[in-house]
C-alpha cells in the first residue's frame, strides 16, 4: 500500500540538543500507528516538525507522494492532517462550541451559524458521550473534559487523512479511552491514517496496528504490534534489558499501615458548594490514600479543598487533631501539605523559569522572600531529584517549556518532593510519564509513604491506584460515596461497581 | 503655598437673578504664567460680581469644545475662552453665535476668517513679542559688525507662542548677516530641560554670545547651565526671554538676564469690562491689546517690589 | 445598584451566547452590566445635582464630542483583545488632520484627499502590525516607534494649526441631524455609531472575529489550532490604523483644522475607555458594547466636570481621578460579587 | 564572538556605541572630560548625571513589570515628591541646615511609599488592572501636587538640596551616585535574597505561583511601594537640579520613557524574567538619544522623527527573527511554542 505519510532523514536541533537525528517515520492509510518512546524521546518534536510548527533542519516529508513542507499548523490542516497536540491546546477563554469548530465555523450569508454551530458541536461531544453546557467557557471544565474537546475538535473534521494524537489519553478514564478508540476504528475503517502517542501500553497493544520506537532523537525501528511482545517494546524503548519493569510489576501494596495514630489530616463535613458535596476523610501518617472516580466526580476538587486552592463553605478541616483554618496554599503548606496539581501547564510550571528554579520555588516561597536558598543547597538538592526522576536533559538550566511535557511532570514532582512534605497530594502525577519512570515514580510513593509521608493519590488510572492505595475513597456526582479498604476482596471491578453506583454498602 | 480657593462661582447655572454668567474655558494648567492667568480671571470675576464658570481643557481643544458646547446647552451669559490651537473654531462658535451668546478671545487669537464669530481678541501678540526680542538685540549689537552666535531655546514643537516668538524674532534679525542662530532646539517651555538643552549646547557650540529663550523658566534653567559651565549669564553670554513672571524679573535684575519682553497674564479686569460691555450689547472694539511692556535690568529693578505674579 | 447582581440577560446575549442558561448573566456579561448600572447611576447623580443636566442634548453631546474618540477606541478593541496594544493612534490622529489639511489647503479635491489620509493610517497600521508579527517585536515598543514616527512627520509637514475651509469638510462638520428643537447629534456620530455596529457585528458573527478572541485567549493554542494568527493579527492593527485616521477625520470635522499637536494623549483615553468597559487588558475577554460605555463614563465624567463649574485646574484633575477611582472600584466589587 | 553576540546586550549596547560615536563626528570635544570648579565636566559627565532620574523610574518599573503590572503614575509621584519637598523646604527657618532637608526628603519619599500602597492594594488587593488602577493616580497625583505648588513654581534657595540633582560628590554627580546605589541596591533585593525568583515566577504564572505557595499579593504591593519611592527619589533629583518644583513639567511623560527603557533592555511587558542592567543601559540609550539630537542639531520639527528611527533600528536590531531574515541564520526556532 502506498504510504498517506512519509518522513525520511528527519533532523531537528535544539540549541543543546539534537532533539530529532534522521528520523524515518511513515504512516499508511487506514492504519493506527503508535509512536513509541520514553519521556523527551522526541515524539512531540516529530510531529511538531510534520506539521510545521518547527522548522526542519533536514530531511524530507512526502504526503500521498508529494513533497510538502509545512509553514504552520494552518497549511497542515488544510492539507489533511488534523491534530491533538500533548499539551491541551485550546483557547480557554471561548465557549466548548467554538473551540470545536474555529476557524471552520458553519455559516450562513457569510455569518457564523450559532445554532448550527452549538448544534453540531453537542452532536460531536455526543459521540464521545459527553453531555455538557457548550455554550460554556472551556476552562470552567476539568483538564479531562477540555482534552476530550481537544478530540472532538480533532475528529470531528470530515476531510481528513492523517489523524495525530500525541498524548490525548493522559487524563482520561477508561470508559472515555474506550469511545476514543471506537472513534477511532471507525476513522482508520474510513481510511484515515491515524498516528497515536501514549504512554499506556496496554492501550497501545489495544488499537494500535503497527509502531515506531524512538529512542534519544533516533529510529529504532518500525514493528508490527503482534509481532512484538510488551517487554520487548519497553526494553527498546528504554535501551536496557528488562530488570527496570520486573520491578514494576512485584512492587504490591504488601506495605501496611503499621499503626494509625492521630490522623494528620482530618476533615469533618467539608465542603463548598457547587465543587463538593459536604464529606468526612481521615488521612494517617504513613498511608495512602487513593481517590477514585469518573471524570468530573470531583477528585480535583476534594484535593484542592484540603490544599486550600479554593476555599471550603462548609464543615472544618483539623490537622493533627486541631481545628486548623486553611484558607490558603500557604497556611496548608506551613502545615506540611503539598499539592501538585493536575493542571501541570497552567497550574503548576512556570515555562520560562529555569528547571531548577522551578524545583526550588515551593520550598523557596515557604521560607520567605528575605531567605533564599543557599545556590550550593539548590544545585545539591536540584541535581538529586534530576537523577532520582530521571530528568532528561539532565541540565538544571534549561528553561522548563523547552523540556518535553513528561520532563515537565517530574519537575513539578520535585519541586514538591523537595519541601518534604507530611501529607503530599498529588493530581495525576503520572500524566504522560513513561513506563519506566512512572514505575519510579510509584515505587518513590511507596517508598514515601513507608518512610511515614500521607499520600493522597489521585489518578484517573484505577490500576494504579489499586495499586498503590491503603484505601481508596470513591466518589461519584461531586460526592464522597464510599471508602474501601483496599484488601484482596477490592479490585478493578469492585470499584468500577461502586463508581456506577451498583455496589452494596 | 496649596490654599488657593476653588474658583468663585456658586455652582447653579446662570438665568433667573440679574447676575451675568461668564463661561470661561482655560487651555489648562501647563505654567506659572497660566496659573497667574487663571487666578487673575477669577479674582477679577469674584470682585466684579460675575458668576463664572471656569472649566480647565487640560491642553486639549477636544476638551475645550466641549467646555463651550455645554455652556451652550447650559445657556451662560458670554462665553470666553484662551484657545488650545488657532484654528478649528468655526463650528462650535457658530453655535454660540445661533445661541445668541457673545464670545471673547483670550491671550490667543484663532484664524477663522468669519470674525462676527466672536465679539473680541483681547490678549497679546506672540509675534511682536518675538520682534521686540530682536529689536533690542539689534540695537544692542549696533555699530559692530562680529558675528553674534546666538542660541534660541523654542517652546513646545508646534505651540503658537513658540511658533510667533521664532519667527517674529527671526523676522528681525534676518536683516543683519551678522546675527546667526547657530542651534535652535526645544526646552518645552521648561526649567529642567533649557537647562539640560544649554549643557548641550555649552559643549556643542564652541562659541554662544547670545541666548534668545521663548519664556523665562527656559532661561532661568539655562542660566544653571551657564553657571556651571564656569561662565557668567548676562556677561559672558546674553540672555533675552520673554513673559517676566517674578523669578525672571529677579534673575534681571541680578543681571544675570539682560533683557526681558513681558508677556502680561492679568487679563482679569479687561476682560471683565468685556464681558459686561458684551452682554450690554455694547459695541466694542474686535481687537483689544493687553498693555505690555519691555524691562531692562533697571526698569526690573524699579517694578520688582510691585510685581504680583 | 441595587439589583445588579442579579440583572436580566439581555436578549440579545441570549441569542448569541446564551442557550439554556437564563437565570443568571452570563459571567463574561457581567463587567458589561455592571458597568452599564453605575453609568446610570453616575447620570442620575448628575441629573440630580445639576440643573438642566438632564437635556437629552447634554446627553447627546457626550456623543457627538467624542465620537473620534469612540471610532479610534473601537479599533483598539481589536487590539486589545489579542493581547496587544497600540499607543500610535492619537499621533494618527494628528498626522491624518495635519496632512488633510496640508493637502485641502493647496486646493486638492476632498474626494482625494479622504481617501488618501484613510489610507496613511491603514498603512502605518499595517507596518505596524507587520513588524510586530514577523519580527516579534513588542507591540508596545512598534507603536511607541509608530507613534513618534507620526507625530514627527506631522510636526515636519507643519508645525502650525492648520484650518480647513474646504466645503465639502465644513459642510460635514456643520451637519446636524435635528430631532427636536435644541436637539441634535453631528454626522460624525452618525459615522461612530456605524462603525461600532460594523465592529460588534464582525466581533461576533466572523471569524476574523472569533480568531481575535481566540488569539488572545492564547496566542499559541491559537497557532497549534490552525488558526491564521499572523494574518489576523496584522489584519488587527492595520484595523485600528484606519480607525485611528478614520477617527483623525472625524477629529478635523469636529475641529476643522489640522495639527501636529491633535490627540495628544488620546491613545491612554482610548485604553482606559476600553479597559473601563470590561476588556480585559492580557486579552481574549469583552465586548464593543462594554468600549462604547468606557467611552461614555469618559465622557460622563468630564461632563459632570463642566457642570460643576467650578473647579480649577489641578481640581480638575483631582476630581477626575476620584471619579474614575469611585467607577473603577464600584465595577469591581459589583463584578466579583455577581461572579 | 558568537556568544558576544548572542547576549541579550548585545545589541542594545551596540547603538549606544554608534550614538555616541556619531556625536564624536559633530562635537570632538564629546569625550573630553575636564575637572570644572572642582567637578568632572564633560557631555559623558551630562550623560550619566541626567540619565538618573530615568534609571531610577526605570528600575521601580522593572520589577514592576517583572510582576506582569505596569505604572502608569510614575510621572505624577515625582511632581509630588518634588513639590512637597520644595514646600516643605520653603516653610523651612534654615534652609540650609542638612539635618531639616533630609527630614523633608525623608517626609516626600514617605508620601510616595504610601502612593505606592495605594497603587499596590488597588492593583493586589482589589484586583483592578494594573493600567487603570494606576491611570487614578497618574490623572490626580498631578493634581495633588500642582495643588501643593499652587499652579506656580515653588523656588528653594537650599544648598544641601540642591546637592542632590546639581551637586558633586569627590567630583562625581550626586545624582548619578544616587542612581547608582538605587542600581545596587535593586540587584541586591532581587538577586542576592529570593525576591528576583519570586517575581519573576509571579509574572510568569500567577495562578501556578499562588499554588506554589507565594504570598503574590504581598509582592506585588511591595513593587509598586519600590516604584514609587525610585519615582520620589527621582523626583527629588529632577526638581532639586533646577532648584525648584515644577509640578507641570516634573515627569512629564516619563512613564513611557521609562518602559520603553525596560522593554529595550529585554524585559518583556507581558511579565516574569527582567533584566535589570538591560534597564539601566535602555535608560541610558534614550538619554544619550535626547543629548545627541541636541548636540548633533537635529531641527526640532525632525527630533521625534529621529527618536522614532533609532527605536525602530533598536528594535529591528535586536529581533532575532528579523536579523535571521536579514542576516542568515542565526536563530532556529520559526514559532516558539512550549513543547
Ligand atoms: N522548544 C524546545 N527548545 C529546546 N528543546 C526542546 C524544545 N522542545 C523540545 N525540546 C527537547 O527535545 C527533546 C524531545 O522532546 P519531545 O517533546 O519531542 O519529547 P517527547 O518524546 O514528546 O516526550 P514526552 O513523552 O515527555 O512528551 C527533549 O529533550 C526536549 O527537551
Ligand atoms: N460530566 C460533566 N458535566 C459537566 N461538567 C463537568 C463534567 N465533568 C466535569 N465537569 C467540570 O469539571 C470540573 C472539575 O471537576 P473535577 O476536577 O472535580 O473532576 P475530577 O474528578 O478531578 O475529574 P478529572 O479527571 O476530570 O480531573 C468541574 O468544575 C465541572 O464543571
Ligand atoms: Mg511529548
Ligand atoms: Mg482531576
Amino acid at each position: 500500500m502506498a504510504e498517506q505519510l512519509k518522513m525520511t532523514g528527519i533532523k531537528k536541533v535544539f540549541p543543546g540538543v539534537v532533539a530529532l537525528d534522521d528520523v524515518d517515520f511513515r504512516l499508511l492509510p487506514g492504519e493506527i500507528h503508535a509512536l513509541m518512546g520514553e519521556n523527551g524521546a522526541g515524539k512531540s518534536t516529530l510531529i511538531k516538525v510534520l506539521t510545521g510548527v518547527y522548522d526542519i533542519d533536514g530531511g524530507e516529508i512526502e504526503l500521498a507522494g508529494q513533497k510538502v513542507r509545512f509553514t504552520g499548523p494552518l497549511q497542515a490542516q488544510q492539507a489533511g492532517i488534523s491534530t491533538v497536540y500533548q499539551e491541551v491546546n485550546l483557547c480557554p477563554n471561548l465557549s466548548v462550541a467554538e473551540n470545536i469548530f474555529i476557524g471552520r465555523e458553519p455559516r450562513k450569508f457569510g455569518r457564523i451559524h450559532w445554532p448550527e454551530m452549538r448544534r453540531r458541536a453537542r452532536a460531536s461531544l455526543a459521540r464521545l458521550d459527553l453531555d455538557i453546557d457548550v455554550t460554556a467557557q472551556l476552562d470552567s471544565y476539568s483538564l479531562a473534559i477540555q482534552q476530550m474537546v481537544a478530540i472532538a475538535r480533532a475528529t470531528d473534521i470530515g476531510t481528513t487523512k492523517v489523524l495525530i494524537l500525541d498524548e490525548p489519553t493522559s487524563s482520561l478514564d477508561a470508559s472515555e479511552v474506550e469511545q476514543l478508540f471506537t472513534i477511532m476504528r471507525r476513522l482508520k475503517a474510513d481510511g484515515v491514517a491515524i498516528l497515536f502517542v501514549s504512554h499506556f501500553l496496554d492501550q497501545v497493544y489495544e488499537v494500535a496496528d503497527r509502531m515506531t520506537v524512538l529512542r534519544n532523537g533516533r529510529l529504532i525501528g518500525e514493528f508490527r504490534t503482534d509481532e512484538l511482545p510488551q517487554m520487548q517494546l519497553v526494553s527498546k524503548m528504554i535501551g536496557k534489558e528488562l530488570e527496570a519493569l520486573e520491578q514494576i510489576e512485584e512492587h504490591a501494596r504488601e506495605t501496611t499501615v503499621a499503626e494509625r495514630g492521630t490522623p494528620i489530616v482530618e476533615a469533618r463535613e467539608l465542603g463548598r458548594t457547587g465543587a463538593i458535596a459536604p464529606f468526612s476523610l481521615t488521612i494517617h501518617a504513613g498511608e495512602v490514600v487513593g481517590l477514585a472516580g469518573l471524570l468530573g466526580s470531583g477528585r480535583t476538587e476534594l484535593a484542592r479543598l484540603l490544599f486550600g486552592a479554593d476555599r471550603p463553605d462548609h464543615g472544618e478541616l483539623l490537622i493533627d487533631g486541631r481545628p486548623h483554618a486553611v484558607k490558603a496554599p500557604r497556611d496548608a503548606m506551613a502545615e506540611g501539605i503539598a499539592f501538585s496539581s493536575e493542571n501541570r501547564r497552567t497550574e503548576g510550571i512556570i515555562g520560562e523559569l529555569t528547571v531548577r528554579e522551578n524545583m526550588i520555588l515551593a520550598m523557596q516561597a515557604a521560607r520567605g522572600w528575605t531567605r533564599p536558598i543557599p545556590r550550593r543547597k539548590q544545585d545539591e538538592l536540584v541535581e538529586q531529584y534530576i537523577k532520582a526522576l530521571q530528568i532528561r536533559p539532565a541540565d538544571p538550566e534549561r528553561l522548563v517549556r523547552d523540556l518535553s511535557g513528561g520532563n515537565q511532570q517530574k519537575v513539578l514532582l520535585a519541586r514538591w518532593l523537595i519541601t518534604e512534605p507530611r501529607l503530599l497530594i498529588i493530581d495525576e502525577p503520572t500524566r504522560g510519564i513513561d513506563v519506566g519512570a512512572k514505575a519510579e515514580i510509584q515505587r518513590l510513593v511507596a517508598q514515601l509513604a513507608d518512610g511515614g509521608m500521607a499520600v493522597l493519590f489521585v489518578s484517573a488510572e484505577l490500576e494504579e491506584v489499586l495499586r498503590l492505595s491503603h484505601k481508596i475513597e470513591v466518589l461519584r456526582d461531586r460526592r464522597l460515596v464510599e471508602e474501601l479498604e483496599n484488601g484482596d476482596d477490592v479490585d478493578a471491578d469492585r470499584i468500577m461497581q461502586t463508581i456506577a453506583g451498583g455496589a452494596t454498602t | 503655598g496649596g490654599d488657593s480657593d476653588a474658583g468663585s462661582g456658586s455652582g447653579s447655572s446662570g438665568g433667573g437673578d440679574d447676575k451675568i454668567t461668564l463661561g470661561f474655558s482655560q487651555v489648562g494648567a501647563e505654567s506659572g504664567w497660566r496659573t497667574a492667568n487663571t487666578k487673575s480671571i477669577q479674582e477679577s470675576a469674584a470682585s466684579s460680581g460675575i458668576d463664572l464658570k471656569f472649566s480647565d481643557a487640560q491642553g486639549k481643544q477636544e476638551n475645550q469644545i466641549k467646555a463651550i458646547r455645554n455652556f451652550i446647552t447650559q445657556r451662560v451669559d458670554v462665553i470666553a475662552f484662551s484657545p488650545v490651537v488657532e484654528s478649528g473654531w468655526g463650528t462650535v462658535l457658530k453655535e454660540a453665535k445661533d445661541a445668541n451668546i457673545p464670545v471673547i478671545l483670550t491671550d490667543r487669537a484663532i484664524d477663522d476668517p468669519d470674525t462676527t464669530l466672536y465679539k473680541t481678541f483681547i490678549g497679546s501678540d506672540f509675534v511682536e513679542e518675538g520682534k521686540k526680542a530682536g529689536e533690542w538685540l539689534v540695537k544692542e549689537y549696533e555699530g559692530k559688525s562680529d558675528t553674534v552666535n546666538i542660541v534660541e531655546l523654542q517652546g513646545s514643537p508646534g505651540a503658537a507662542p513658540a511658533n510667533d516668538r521664532k519667527s517674529g524674532f527671526a523676522d528681525v534679525i534676518k536683516s543683519e548677516p551678522k546675527f546667526k542662530v547657530v542651534a535652535s532646539q526645544t526646552g518645552q517651555f521648561t526649567r529642567t530641560d533649557g537647562k539640560a538643552v544649554m549643557e548641550t549646547f555649552l559643549k556643542s557650540q564652541p562659541d554662544i554670545d547670545v541666548l534668545y529663550a521663548h519664556n523665562d523658566d527656559m532661561g532661568l534653567g539655562a542660566i544653571e547651565a551657564i553657571e556651571a559651565a564656569g561662565k557668567k549669564p548676562g556677561t559672558d553670554i546674553k540672555i533675552i526671554t520673554v513673559d517676566a513672571v517674578k523669578d525672571g524679573m529677579t534673575a534681571l535684575a541680578d543681571g544675570k538676564i539682560n533683557f526681558i519682553v513681558e508677556c502680561s497674564p492679568l487679563l482679569g479686569p479687561q476682560l471683565m469690562d468685556l464681558v459686561k460691555k458684551a452682554k450690554a450689547g455694547e459695541t466694542i472694539p474686535q481687537r483689544v491689546l493687553t498693555e505690555e511692556t519691555t524691562f531692562t535690568p533697571e526698569q526690573a529693578k524699579e517694578a520688582l517690589p510691585s510685581r504680583k505674579y | 445598584m441595587i439589583d445588579v447582581s442579579t440583572p436580566p440577560t439581555p436578549q440579545k446575549n441570549r441569542s448569541i451566547l446564551g442557550g439554556r442558561r437564563v437565570y443568571r448573566p452570563n459571567t463574561k456579561h457581567i463587567p458589561v452590566l455592571a458597568t452599564l448600572a453605575l453609568l446610570i447611576v453616575m447620570y442620575s447623580i448628575g441629573v440630580y445635582n445639576y440643573e438642566s443636566f438632564g437635556d437629552t442634548q447634554v446627553f447627546l453631546n457626550i456623543f457627538v464630542d467624542n465620537a473620534f474618540l469612540l471610532v479610534v477606541a473601537v479599533g483598539m478593541t481589536f487590539v486589545i483583545l489579542t493581547g496587544g496594544i497600540d499607543l500610535s493612534v492619537g499621533a494618527v490622529i494628528a498626522l491624518t488632520t495635519t496632512v488633510a489639511a496640508t493637502l485641502l489647503t493647496a486646493g486638492w479635491p476632498a474626494g482625494v484627499v479622504l481617501p488618501l489620509v484613510l489610507l496613511i493610517g491603514t498603512v502605518m497600521g499595517l507596518g505596524m502590525g507587520a513588524v510586530i508579527h514577523f519580527f516579534k517585536v513588542e507591540p508596545f515598543i512598534a507603536t511607541l516607534a509608530g507613534m513618534f514616527l507620526a507625530r514627527g512627520l506631522a510636526l515636519l509637514i507643519d508645525r502650525n494649526s492648520i484650518p480647513i475651509t474646504n466645503d465639502f469638510w465644513t459642510q460635514i462638520a456643520q451637519k446636524r441631524f435635528r430631532f427636536d428643537d435644541g436637539v441634535f447629534i453631528s454626522l460624525n456620530v452618525v459615522i461612530a455609531a456605524i462603525v461600532v455596529l460594523i465592529a460588534a457585528l464582525v466581533l461576533a458573527w466572523t471569524r476574523f472575529g472569533r480568531n481575535v478572541y481566540a488569539i488572545g485567549g492564547n496566542a499559541d493554542s491559537a497557532l497549534l489550532m490552525g488558526l491564521p494568527v499572523g494574518r489576523t493579527r496584522i489584519a488587527v492593527y492595520t484595523l485600528s490604523g484606519f480607525c485611528a485616521s478614520l477617527g483623525g477625520v472625524l477629529y478635523s470635522f469636529y475641529t476643522s483644522s489640522g495639527y501636529s499637536l491633535h490627540g495628544q494623549g488620546l491613545e491612554l483615553d482610548a485604553i482606559a475607555a476600553v479597559v473601563i468597559g470590561g476588556v480585559l487588558l492580557t486579552g481574549g475577554s469583552g465586548y464593543v458594547l462594554g468600549t462604547v460605555l468606557g467611552v461614555l463614563v469618559l465622557g460622563l465624567i468630564q461632563t459632570i466636570i463642566t457642570f460643576q463649574g467650578d473647579l480649577n485646574s489641578w481640581w480638575t484633575r483631582i476630581v477626575v481621578g476620584i471619579l474614575l477611582f469611585a467607577f473603577i472600584v464600584l465595577q469591581r466589587l459589583v463584578t466579583r460579587k455577581a461572579k | 564572538m558568537t556568544t558576544l553576540l548572542r547576549h541579550r546586550l548585545f545589541w542594545p549596547a551596540a547603538v549606544l556605541v554608534v550614538l555616541l560615536a556619531s556625536n564624536l563626528i559633530f562635537s570632538n570635544n564629546f569625550f573630553t572630560i575636564t575637572l570644572q570648579d572642582g567637578h568632572l565636566y564633560g557631555s559623558l559627565i551630562d550623560i550619566l548625571r541626567r540619565s538618573a532620574p530615568l534609571v531610577l523610574v526605570a528600575l521601580g518599573m522593572t520589577l514592576v513589570i517583572a510582576t506582569g503590572g505596569i505604572d502608569l503614575s510614575v510621572g505624577s509621584v515625582m511632581a509630588i515628591s518634588g513639590a512637597l519637598a520644595c514646600l516643605l523646604i520653603g516653610d523651612l527657618s534654615n534652609p540650609d541646615a542638612v539635618g531639616p532637608v533630609l527630614l523633608v526628603v525623608g517626609a516626600a519619599i514617605a508620601l510616595c511609599l504610601v502612593f505606592g500602597l495605594w497603587n499596590g492594594f488597588l492593583v493586589a488587593v482589589l484586583g483592578i488592572q494594573p493600567i487603570i488602577a494606576t491611570l487614578i493616580l497618574m490623572v490626580a497625583g498631578r493634581g495633588v501636587a500642582q495643588l501643593i505648588t499652587g499652579g506656580q513654581i515653588l523656588n528653594v534657595r537650599s544648598e544641601p538640596y540642591r546637592v542632590i540633582g546639581a551637586g558633586y560628590f569627590l567630583a562625581v554627580p550626586v545624582s548619578f551616585l544616587i542612581a547608582a546605589a538605587a542600581v545596587a541596591l535593586t540587584v541586591a533585593l532581587t538577586r542576592r535574597t529570593a525576591l528576583g525568583l519570586l517575581l519573576e515566577s509571579v509574572g510568569g504564572s500567577p495562578t501556578a505561583s499562588r499554588l506554589a505557595g507565594i504570598r503574590s499579593r504581598r509582592i506585588t504591593i511591595m513593587v509598586y511601594v519600590f516604584a514609587a519611592a525610585f519615582a520620589g527619589v527621582a523626583g527629588l533629583i529632577y526638581s532639586s537640579d533646577v532648584s525648584s518644583a515644577d509640578s507641570n513639567a516634573a515627569g512629564n511623560l516619563i512613564e513611557l520613557n521609562a518602559i520603553l527603557a525596560v522593554v529595550l533592555g529585554g524585559t518583556a511587558l507581558t511579565g516574569g524574567r527582567f533584566s535589570i542592567a538591560g534597564s539601566v543601559l535602555g535608560a541610558v540609550i534614550i538619554t544619550t538619544l535626547d543629548i545627541t539630537a541636541v548636540s548633533v542639531g537635529v531641527p526640532v520639527e525632525t527630533t521625534l522623527l529621529f527618536k522614532a528611527v533609532v527605536v525602530i533600528v533598536l528594535c529591528l536590531a535586536q529581533s532575532a527573527t528579523f536579523r535571521a531574515k536579514v542576516f542568515g541564520r542565526f536563530g532556529t526556532r520559526r514559532a516558539e511554542v512550549p513543547a
